[in-house]
């Protein structure tokens, strides 16, 4: 004998800020600093870093783009990573607002991995001589983005809301997995072809304090931009849903 | 007329209509050519203008196959065909939307997906003029190989089967062009060629494709 | 706006179905067509729509006076409700979808993705598609499949309406629509086992 | 005022002209969508409860 | 056997349709579901089929009681008549198909692809497969959509024998079966417009 | 469970059921390779690895759309779920006869491709080796992503854009040890990776597939 039963859960404590209207309300509150802290962080760290920072003695000026492509690089990993983390919240405790969360937080992760891809590119023309090379970590950036790509599409082509959370949460799991075994077959892949170009450059230790400072400025600009973002996104995206929800029941009456 | 092409951008690019997916697929299949065959920059530098024309082909073929099948799925073709509208007019309005949202972005994309294939610097304009000037031809040939084989469930595999080798001259010259571009040789003489297919396959075809349509409705 | 048929032979997957057809549909007249199932119903109304030809005989019609509605509605999911009726307005060269939304109260539900209707609901977008389409001759598959009570009287009434504004209908259904009209009975017509009539694997016989 | 930059100019400033633009982007298209958002949100609200 | 539900809320596109529906449904027994287009009666056999999870509320069923037709019939085309039922009746670990094919006066048709058969053929079609799953609780949707008169008395004294075997059936139709059945109409558990009920857009309202 | 995989496979070799349409996709695109690229035979033999690899894969992706959409839109699927089969079951079972209806003959034609494109001679053991332990992963993995998209109407495109990614340690490894094998180096550790890859994923995947499905079918 089958017996299926159904109470809905109502959730309290930390989880409550799960509530949509009540999120709405906190990231109404905690928004406005966030845009505030992050243009400043961005500003200082940018004029710092372009302005009054010396130039390299081998890489000459192009030390700049430091500031850019290290802050986006890490916020592309860690945005899939904010995402894989939302995705497993939804999957098991079911809360509207985390889902909605990575959905809005994916084409944030798109944008910081162009950046990281385009400046990545402008900077290796000047340092290898070529825009672009098969190395395994440039190789596997690609293929994040590639997935950044899948599931944003994934979430745009299902119309009921609740499938498509489901759908792309199980997309997400599924890929991280595959990324990290892309990893390790790229770079087994490359060592056996022994390309030149290395991006061994300009290790951590070579980094003096110089450029350390106005690059960890950045790195919290874009981590705070990065936060700020993705919860008026979230925003958006609930409200959107409670317009649609208000909808479908006006259209029965 | 207007109707038509309007109706058609608007599912193309309503979320699920396909729009931009294929352009995703010509940049994966670009991004795994070097899996296949290897990081070496010299090797994928000499093949870069034949597989992004490659690469763009199978795109458009892929993309075909919600030009017709859609339509006929649930009944709108049968509609048509019975509308004020001519089909062979329908046929290319049908050709020219798919263009609009599938060839043109693959002409845009291909500059950028030359770089990850290291394609040397003459070769770009070349590219891309070759590619503006084949990617109609395989709107237009496609809606006639969509129009063979729509009454086929699922037919996309089948769709390829017949289209692949009626792209074969579009693909010999436009790859041509651009191989010769890239190497710094005169590519004019296959870009008339390929020019004069255009031109030839965009008045005819439409004929054929709604005389197939006609029989597939039957 | 007469459509008159005579001598008609039809057929499906090559085997006459229906032969020796005749009548005539003024303006103003309706005709339901009935017959057991896989007698040639939705056979005879394709060809008269004009999507297959005819194996033998004549159908005198005016040009592009034929609308024809099948099983199947030719909605897109992904279009709204008044998106799909518009289109087709659109491609009929007509002006306004208000009255047909009215017909088939569709108002409400007018700005719903097609896709997320009910089987009825979609029935009646298909049957609005009809009213949209400025043509005199409508010829329709089985119309209420799927309706419940009320929308069948609204699609009753819109024949009637139809019909008295000069038009005609050819109906194809097996319930009974409520309907002041003709019945016409294919039974009598359904092809002999070794008719030929020109079938495409005549020469075979 | 301006750094000089040498030869590597075009990649410097492209770079960051290129970085700029693209989350001006994002930033403006987060909140256009967003502002649309919120008015289809409260014409719907207003519509469903007209004096509420 | 008895099919229990009590206190169901169903939902479809995450707005709650039904609300509060309890009834039980005991062997022997038919129920007809009746209700106006868009009412949710598709949305309540998806849900009792074990399809789509109800919003609350208990199912009692026994395990792998239910056989479920909608409103397609899942027939492939290219897979002839017999094929198709054969297949089904492996599925469900069935061994004869001989007396559904009597069932429904499919024994003509045997060896034809289905994709070439008629509307109402292939609908005839898909009711015999109800008999190859040799489940206890049928539910249809709309199972005489295109069906003929005579294909509708074949389908009430199939559903008859079926319910003399100690099986039941929940059938949702908007006409006349000529069976003896007890009728449901959902119609007064349509669900206010601001029922929640662990809607899946409850937390956005 | 039998049934199934009869049924399934005797659907593949009916006609316009699929089967032999991968390998003529393979075989079309092999052919059209050297008309992009040129037809330097040197330059041929080193890519040939690769581009069979590439062209099994994409033969096989784009037979994956008729996997389970077919199902999807006439309601087997329905029937299906309320069947006593469980859904993981019949999900491997699908994937199983995908993978004799398509991934078996690319097996087997890939040899004979490998002529067109002057494949080196110690190269062909290795690569229907590679191959013979790769198709099942891909068929595996396709599945999954077939079973994201069922819900999306014409989703082959995108299910494409899914899948690509995740055949991307598959890829590497099996073309990495067809280069190796043709370039006479020792290729065993690639192909026991791809082993491991193939034997992990036909474990796990079905699981994931069946989930997809279960909240498509919703
Ligand atoms: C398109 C080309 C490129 C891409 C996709 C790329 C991508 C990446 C990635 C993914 C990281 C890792 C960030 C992290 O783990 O936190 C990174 C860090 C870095 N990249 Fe690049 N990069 C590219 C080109 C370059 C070039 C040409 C240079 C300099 C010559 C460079 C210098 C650096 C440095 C200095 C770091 C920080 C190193 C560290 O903290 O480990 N990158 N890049
Ligand atoms: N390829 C074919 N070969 C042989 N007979 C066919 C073929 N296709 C269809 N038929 C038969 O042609 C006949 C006419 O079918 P049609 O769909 O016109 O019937 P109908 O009157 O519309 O029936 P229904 O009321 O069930 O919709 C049917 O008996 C059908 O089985
Ligand atoms: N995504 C959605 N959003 C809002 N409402 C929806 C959505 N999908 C379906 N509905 C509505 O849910 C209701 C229930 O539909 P259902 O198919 O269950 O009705 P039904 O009783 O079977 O109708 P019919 O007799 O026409 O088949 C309909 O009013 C439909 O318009
Ligand atoms: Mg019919
Ligand atoms: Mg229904």
């Amino acid at each position: 004998m089958s017996v299926s039963d159904h109470t809905p859960k109502r959730p309290s404590g930390f989880w409550s800020y799960a509530n949509p209207v009540k999120f709405l309300g906190f990231s109404q509150r905690i928004l406005p600093t966030l845009w505030v802290l992050s243009a400043i962080c961005l500003v200082v760290g940018l004029i710092w870093g372009f302005f009054f920072t010396p130039d390299d003695f081998r890489q000459g000026s192009t030390v700049k783009i430091i500031y850019l492509h290290v802050p986006s690089a890490l916020m592309a990993i860690n945005a899939w990573f904010m995402m894989l983390v939302a995705s497993l919240i939804w999957l098991i405790r079911r809360h509207h607002v985390s889902a909605l969360a990575a959905k809005a937080a994916a084409p944030v992760g798109v944008v910081m991995t162009l950046i990281a891809l385009f400046t990545g590119a402008v900077w290796g023309e000047p340092m290898w001589g070529t825009w672009w090379a098969w190395d395994p970590r440039l190789t596997s950036f690609l293929i994040l983005f590639l997935f950044y790509l899948g599931y944003i599409a994934l979430w745009s082509a299902i119309e009921d809301p609740d499938t498509a959370a489901d759908l792309t949460s199980v997309l997400c799991l599924v890929g991280s997995v595959f990324a990290v075994l892309s990893r390790y077959a790229v770079n087994f892949w490359n060592q056996g072809l022994h390309q030149g170009a290395s991006l061994s450059l300009d290790k951590e230790e070579n980094v003096a304090d110089v450029f350390y400072f106005p690059l960890l400025v950045c790195i919290a600009g874009f981590v705070l931009l990065f936060f700020a973002l993705v919860l008026y996104r979230t925003g958006t995206e609930i409200r959107l849903r409670r317009t649609r929800a208000l909808q479908a029941r006006e259209v029965r009456a | 007329m207007k109707a038509l092409l309007k109706r058609d951008l608007m599912l193309a690019f309503r979320a699920g209509g396909g729009f931009g997916l294929g352009l995703a697929f010509f940049l994966i299949v670009t991004v795994l050519v070097p899996f296949g065959v290897g990081p070496n920059s010299d090797l994928l530098s000499r093949i870069a203008p034949g597989i992004l024309w490659l690469g763009a082909l199978l795109a458009c073929l892929l993309s075909l196959d919600r030009l017709l099948a859609l339509d006929w799925e649930d009944g709108t073709l049968d509609l048509l065909a019975t509308s004020p509208l001519p089909l062979e007019a329908g046929l290319s309005i049908k050709a020219l939307a798919h263009w609009i949202s599938t060839g043109l972005p693959l002409v845009l994309a291909a500059p950028v997906l030359g770089i990850l294939l290291n394609l040397p610097t003459p070769g770009y304009g070349w590219l891309v003029l070759s590619l503006l000037l084949g990617t109609p031809a395989l709107s237009v040939i496609g809606t006639f190989g969509a129009a063979l084989t729509v009454g086929v469930k699922r037919g996309g595999l089948l769709m390829s089967l017949l289209v692949l080798p009626l792209y074969v001259p579009t693909l010999i010259f436009g790859a041509e062009a651009a191989r010769r571009g890239a190497t710094g040789m005169d590519a004019t003489t296959p870009l008339l060629m390929l020019a004069g297919i255009t031109a030839g396959v965009i008045a005819i075809m439409p004929f054929a494709s709604a005389a197939a349509l006609r029989v597939n409705l039957r | 706006m007469t459509l008159t048929i005579r001598d008609l032979c039809v057929a499906r997957g090559g085997v006459p179905v229906l032969d020796r057809l005749s009548f005539a549909l003024v303006p103003g007249q309706a005709l339901i067509l009935r017959g057991p199932n896989g007698s040639g119903k939705t056979t005879l109304l394709r060809t008269l729509a004009g999507l297959q030809p005819p194996l033998s005989g004549h159908i005198e019609a005016a040009e592009e006076s034929i609308a024809y509605s099948s099983h199947s509605d030719g909605l897109k999911s992904m279009l709204t409700v008044t998106e799909n009726l518009r289109f087709w307005a659109d491609v009929f060269g007509q002006g306004d979808i208000e009255p047909a939304l009215a017909a088939f109260s569709l108002s409400p539900l007018r700005d719903r993705m097609a896709g997320t209707l009910s089987a009825g609901q979609k029935r009646r977008l298909g049957l609005a598609r009809m009213l949209v389409t400025g043509r005199p001759i409508w010829m329709m598959d089985e119309p209420t499949v799927s309706l419940d009570v009320d929308a069948v009287v609204q699609f009753a009434s819109a024949v009637s309406a139809h019909l008295g504004a000069g038009g005609s209908a050819l109906i194809a259904t097996h319930i009974d629509l409520g309907l002041e009209a003709e019945v016409f009975d294919v039974t009598p017509y359904r092809a002999a086992l070794d008719a030929r009539a020109g079938a495409s694997d005549e020469a075979f016989l | 005022m301006m750094p000089d930059l040498g030869k590597y100019a075009d990649a410097v400033l492209s770079a960051y002209g290129g970085t700029i633009l693209l989350l001006l982007l994002l930033v403006i298209f987060t909140l256009r969508r967003g502002r649309a958002a919120r008015e289809a949100l409260e014409s719907v609200e207003k519509r469903i409860k007209p004096n509420g």
